[in-house]
Order: C-alpha cells, then structure tokens, then sequence
C-alpha cells in the first residue's frame, strides 16, 4: 500500500548505503528536485545512480555528487556545459562511469521491471561501449546482450496522482518516471497534485499503483 | 542519373543545408532531428509537408520551439530546449521511446557527426581525445533505429582534411548506418555498392573526388 | 508453531477453501486470482482489505463479476466473464499487463493445479493425454511471477491418490515456483526446507501424514 | 500517412499469401471482427496466425480457419469449449500449432516492435514449452531465449482515433492491439469513433500514429 507523505525527510527514511538509486529526468522535465535534497540530508553514502545526466551547476545531482556520497554514476550523457561537478571527480578518479546509450539505458531498467533476465539489443554493437560485452548475430544483425539495470530505490516526479498510489505525468517529464518506477524495490515519487481514489481515468494511468511505494505530497509540504 | 553539379556559386551555407536536407525528407514521413544543426532542418519543411516529428526524450507530433508564454518546462525537445506541442501529438516514457526507434517505426534520422566512413559507418559521439569524458546520449540509438540516417556536417575539417573518410578514425557510433550525407559541398549517397555524389556546390564532380581519400562515382 | 488440527468436522467445502485462501491474504496485497475456483477467493475478501486485483488481460483495480446493465463487453476478465471496475483502477496492454507479473510485483497469485510437487513444482495446464491439444493461456506466466505462488484444489484426486506428489507425472507449469497448498483436507506451506502442514480439516496430522507419498512435518 | 477508409476490402488490400497476420483481442473485447470478415473475402492463403486464442464457434478467426486459410497457428490457448473449428483441423494434421506462454506472446511481439533481438524470459523454463529452446542461466533462475514474433500485418481493434491515426482503446479491450501495432509491417486498426487530428489528448494517446497504417472507420461503414 502507497503511503502518502508530506515530510521530505520521511519519504527518503530507510535508504541504506550502498544503494543503487535510479533518479529520473530528463533536463529539468521531470528532475525529483525535492528527494535529491532529501536524499543529501539522509546521508546514505556509497550509493550507485542510475540518471540520464550527472549533475547540472551545483544543485540537485550534483550537490549529492559534491557531498561526496556517489561511488558510480550510471548515464548516457554525463558531460555537459555545466556539469562541472562530476567531471571534476571523474578527472580526479573519484568516480566510477558507466556510459550506456540513452535507450539501452532505459530498456535495461524496462527489462528489470518486467522480469526479463538479459536482452539482445543492436545498439551499439561494433562501438566501444560494445567492448567486453556478449555479442551475437541475430538475423543477419550484430546485437550486444544487455542485462538488466534493478534499483534499490527509484526517485522519480510526477504531475499527478491518487491515494492509491496511481501516477500520471505531464508532457515530456514523464520521460523515465514510468521505466524507473517499474525497476526499483522501493519507488518514491513526488507528486504536485495529489487527488482521491477515482480522480484519475484509469484510462490515462500511466503507472498503475502496484509500482509505487511512496508519494510525497510537494503542494502539502510548500502549505505547511 | 548523373550527379548535378551546382557550379558558379560557392560551398551551402548552414541555412541552405538544412533546406536541401528539408527538400528530401518524403511528405508524411516520421523524422528525428539530432541535437544542434539537425534542428534546424525543422524551419525548412514547408507548412504541408506532413512530416512528423519525434523527440527520443518522448513525444511524438513536436512543434517548434517555444517563445515567451508558450515556454513550458515539461515540454523540451532531446536537446532540452523549450518546445511547442501539434494537434495529433502524443507523450510516451523513455522505453516506449526507443522502442519507437529501435524497431525501425521512423523513416528519416537526421545526426550530425565527425566522420562518416565510405561503408557509412557513423562517429559523431566522441572525439577519442584521452582526457574527453565520454557521453554517447542517445547518438548510438538514433544512428541504428531508422529506416533511413541522414548526416548533415562541413565535408572538410577545419585542417582540410575530409570527414568522408575510408574508416573512422574516431570511436564509432554505428556500423554501416548512414544512407546520405549532408554537406557544405556535396551530398553523397551511400549504399553497399558504395558512395555516389549526387550533387556538388560550388566545386565540380572532378574536383572533388580528387579531394577525397574515399572513391566516389557519379550519381 | 504447531499444525492446527481441526477435528470433529468433515474437509473444506469449496466455498470454505475460498474463505481460507482469501484469510491469508495480506492486507493491501496486490493479487491474481487464476480461472476457476480461484476466483472465488475474490468473494470472500473483507471489504476492507484493501486488496487490489489483477487480471493478465489488463486490468489492475478489479472489481466483482458484472450483473444485469453493468455488463460491458469491452470489460472482462481473464476468464472472460464480465466484471467491473473499481475506483483507483487502471488498464494497460497484454505486454505491460505480464512484465507487471513477471516482474514480481504481485504480491499473491492464486492458482488452480492438477498436481504440486514436494519442491513446489506445479503441473496445472495439460493433462499430458496423448490426444490433448495444449493449451497454456497465461499459467506459465502467473506461475513463476508472483511474489507467493497459492494453489488450491482437492487433496485426493478421484481415483483417491494425493495431488501433492514426489514428482509431478503431468507437464509441467513451473519449477518450485508453490509456496502454500490449499486443499479441502489441508494447508500445507512449501519451502526448500520441505513441506510442513499448517492446518488439518476433518483429518489428523498423523492419518493426513500416512496417506501422502510425500514426507510432511507439523507446521 | 495513415489512410481513413470506409470500405473493409480496400482496408485489407495487398495482405499477400504466406503472410503472418497478428490478430488483435482476447474473448471478444478488442476482437476485430469486421477485418477478419474482410481477410476471408480477401482471399489471402497459406497464413500464419498470431492470436491469444484460435477462434470461437464458427465466426470470425474459427472461419478463416474452417476456410483452410490457415497454415499455422501461433497462441496462448486454442482449446476452448467452442473451438470445435480449430481441434478438428488439429486433430486432423491439417494445422501446425505453436503454443506460447501468453505473456511470452506478447513480449516476443513486443520485442519485434522494439528492436529487440532475442530476450532472455524465466517464463516456461524446465516445462515441455522450453524444449529444444536455448535456455541460460541467469542470477541463479533459469530463463528461455525467445525470438521476436514479427507480423507482416496486424489486424486489430480501437476504441477511437484521429485522421493521423492516433489510437485509444476501451478497458480491457485493449488487450494486444497496442502491442500487435508495433510488431507488424502493416498494421490495420478498425476504429469505432473516427475524430479529428487534435480531438484526442496527447497524454492519453495509446497508440501514436508512427504505429497504424489503415483505419477502418467501422461506424462510416454502417451509415453508408
């Protein structure tokens, strides 16, 4: 059952060090900006993030990177105009990279969340992300076999959802919320519109309650 | 076919090229359009062209970008730039997203790149230079997903050397993914018989096959 | 913890089973409940249990079977008997519908069987007949996906050997994929340890243990 | 371009002898009836047919079936208490069968959809279904290799859906379609509620437009 929370601080409760956190976003669109801080002051160190980017300026992501708590950043595109903060600790050697392309990163988290044990994917073959990897040729095209990317915690923000813990999104920031959702043990989502049981269409559900653990309500928190 | 030869003016400006690559994207057709100068191909499709856009970070039916009141932070284009939404649009997650790509449902992918080799394998993520941080984004996905991977970029380095190369010396993005490419002086057509020019700007047939390391024929 | 044995009354009628089955479902769980007799565990949840249930062919937020004008043809369950919907309810297609199954993301699935082995193994989809055209519908998927695997059916087959066997004899659904047996004559909880029996009804411990070729131990 | 049509023949116009035709519906909600009619008319022989069942009583697919039309079938569960057509033709040698697990079916389309080359699936593992399969190892569970099941056309059923060919479904009636879209070369919707570009919500939208080359506007045919 989806608990329905309003403390920042009590959504991130119980995130051990060592975890694997899948963040979502992409840009801004969708950036769980509320729990990142959140997951700052909790603290758990060691941890393994599963994001799109690394970092922008000096918040968010990035702050967690500058706290020093991220061992292994998992992304497709780490470096940007303003990602100063990972590429200093990456130069350093501070921090362990594991570049995957964009959708190979997103069907790996898919694949976690839909019980399925490895992929054959075409992407990327023949390129050095493909070095080191189990290839195979499948109907005449070279694929990599891609296994699957599991959270210990999914982040993740959406635009609205119910009590029961059913999301929907809003234009392009639904981008990994719904893969994310499905690949975690524990998903947290921030919701800026938390509505009764009935609210939504179950038409126009995106991610059905049975992936959501925890809603933070960010209206209700901005209230108090 | 013969390649047409556009003489008695000089190499396609930035804007010029993306018209000529606006010029031949079919009517109606399913089109992603790379970050950067790929973008700008967008201006140049007529009002009833048909095309409809993809953004990989998940929309289908993207409108131009957005000004003023129309900027809305949920809805950005790959190149997380504010964009507009069409009537017909439809949102989808980032899995579904590349599903779309990967299963070969888009017809046109327009990328930018560093090199293009004769067999039209594609490096446009990572210059190799050891101290780059690498970032492949979605380049990998998009350069392996369409029906059709256009290239748009300068033919000549800025040493003079070309882009169109016998093999890439850069990492590669793609194996043998690139079916035309794009650029300043010509546009070539490559297939598993090889690269044809179908037109020069600004510099004749001859010329620039005697500029070129790769072997070209006539359109 | 002990076997609770209840004596002086006769086996689980079928509607009793129900009602077991439904008792051990946690609150708030999110559960499958197979064709058949299983989906009469359905009538015997506490209305506020909380429960959410699932049906493969793309529905979670399942309401009871449809009556008079709320049959809609459109809405059906994996049985394909009518039903309805119920607030919080959402739907989804056939490929989401299973990866939220073999994902794991159920909490319960209960499952109808011809015969469960003493690892667990369930055999609930063919009869093994020569002349039987197969047919598997989605067992295989509910059997190996869900968090706890419960199977319900008469202990004794008709011909009076057990249906909790050392090896299933039919083919099989899945491989030690049961974790509790509900039958008219008992519970039974199975686990890499072995099988320990729960409950008894209208038969002792010690008889229950004599009739079974598989070893059992109290609960 | 996604044609509108009126006509259920020209709708199914150029499906070619030997083709594998997915075909959309479970029970009869989603089932595309008035194509499957059009596809007997049609004339196409020698198919392979893709559905979760393998036809009811004597309508629909079990005529297609009883129509010798059919090679091979490809489902979840032929056997059904009215599928007389399709066991008399099984039991007479006259139709291949291929049993999937219903979930593998639809993941096996989904992958063709996708781009996926083969996947690695914990579903049927060590029972009679996995035979001669190539099965892995995988974090200590068993798993089957399963290939993509491509379709040259998929036949399926929507609710409603725009001039460009956007597509929403109606409860559990959506069922294969949106996965069947994906996975075939040509993909033909009949669509009960034909509305402008624009009519439907981008969030809500099922199945983009990319997906859906023909829609049988199935309301226009009963006016007409």
């Amino acid at each position: 059952m989806t608990a329905i929370l309003t403390d920042p601080d009590e959504a991130l409760a119980g995130v051990e060090d060592g975890s694997t956190v899948l963040i979502g976003g992409f840009g801004m669109a969708g950036m769980p900006v509320t729990l990142i801080d959140a997951l700052i002051r909790q603290g758990a160190k060691d941890l393994t993030v599963v994001s799109n980017n690394a970092g922008n300026g000096d918040t968010g992501l990035a702050a967690l990177l500058a706290a020093g708590r991220v061992r292994k950043m998992i992304c497709s595109f780490p470096r940007q105009s303003d990602s100063w903060v990972f590429d200093g600790l990456y130069r350093a050697g501070e921090i362990e990279l594991e570049v995957v392309p964009q959708g190979t990163l997103a069907e790996r988290m898919r694949a976690a969340g839909a019980g399925i044990g490895a992929f054959y994917c075409p992407t990327g073959a023949g390129t050095p992300l493909a070095e080191g990897k189990e290839t195979r040729t499948i109907d005449g095209r070279d694929h990599v076999l891609e296994y699957p990317i599991k959270g210990d915690v999914a982040l993740i923000a959406a635009h609205a959802g119910d009590r029961l813990g059913n999301l929907v999104y809003r234009k392009t920031a639904r981008n990994f919320g719904p893969v994310m959702a499905t690949a975690a043990a524990l998903t947290i989502a921030q919701v800026s519109h938390v509505v009764e049981v009935g609210d939504l269409d179950p038409e126009t559900v995106v991610t059905p309650c049975v992936y959501v653990d925890r809603i933070l309500d960010t209206k209700a928190g901005e209230a108090a | 076919m013969s390649t047409v030869e556009h003489l008695g003016r000089g190499p396609l400006g930035r804007e010029e090229l993306a018209a000529v690559v606006a010029r031949d994207i079919p009517r109606g057709a399913f089109v992603n359009l790379g970050i950067g100068q790929p973008t700008t191909v967008a201006d140049h499709l007529p009002a009833d062209s048909g095309v409809i856009l993809h953004t990989e970070n998940g929309m289908l039916g993207m409108g131009p970008a957005a000004k003023g009141d129309e900027v809305d932070p949920d809805l950005i284009n790959a190149g997380k730039l504010p964009v507009t939404e069409l009537p017909g649009a439809s949102y989808f997650h980032h899995a579904d997203s590349f599903a779309m790509m990967r299963g070969g449902h888009l017809d046109v992918c327009v990328l930018g790149a560093y090199q293009v080799s004769r067999r039209g394998d594609l490096a446009n993520w990572h210059t190799g230079a050891p101290d780059a941080i690498p970032a492949v984004g979605g380049a990998m996905d998009l350069a392996i997903g369409a029906k059709q991977v256009f290239v748009m970029m300068t033919l000549f380095a800025k040493d003079g050397t070309a882009k169109l190369v016998p093999e890439c010396t850069y990492p590669l993005t793609g194996l043998a993914c690139v079916s035309r490419l794009y650029t300043d002086q010509a546009i070539f057509h490559l297939g598993p018989d090889g690269v044809t020019v179908a037109e020069t700007y600004g510099i004749g047939f001859d010329e620039l096959a005697a500029r070129l390391e790769v072997p070209v024929r006539r359109g």
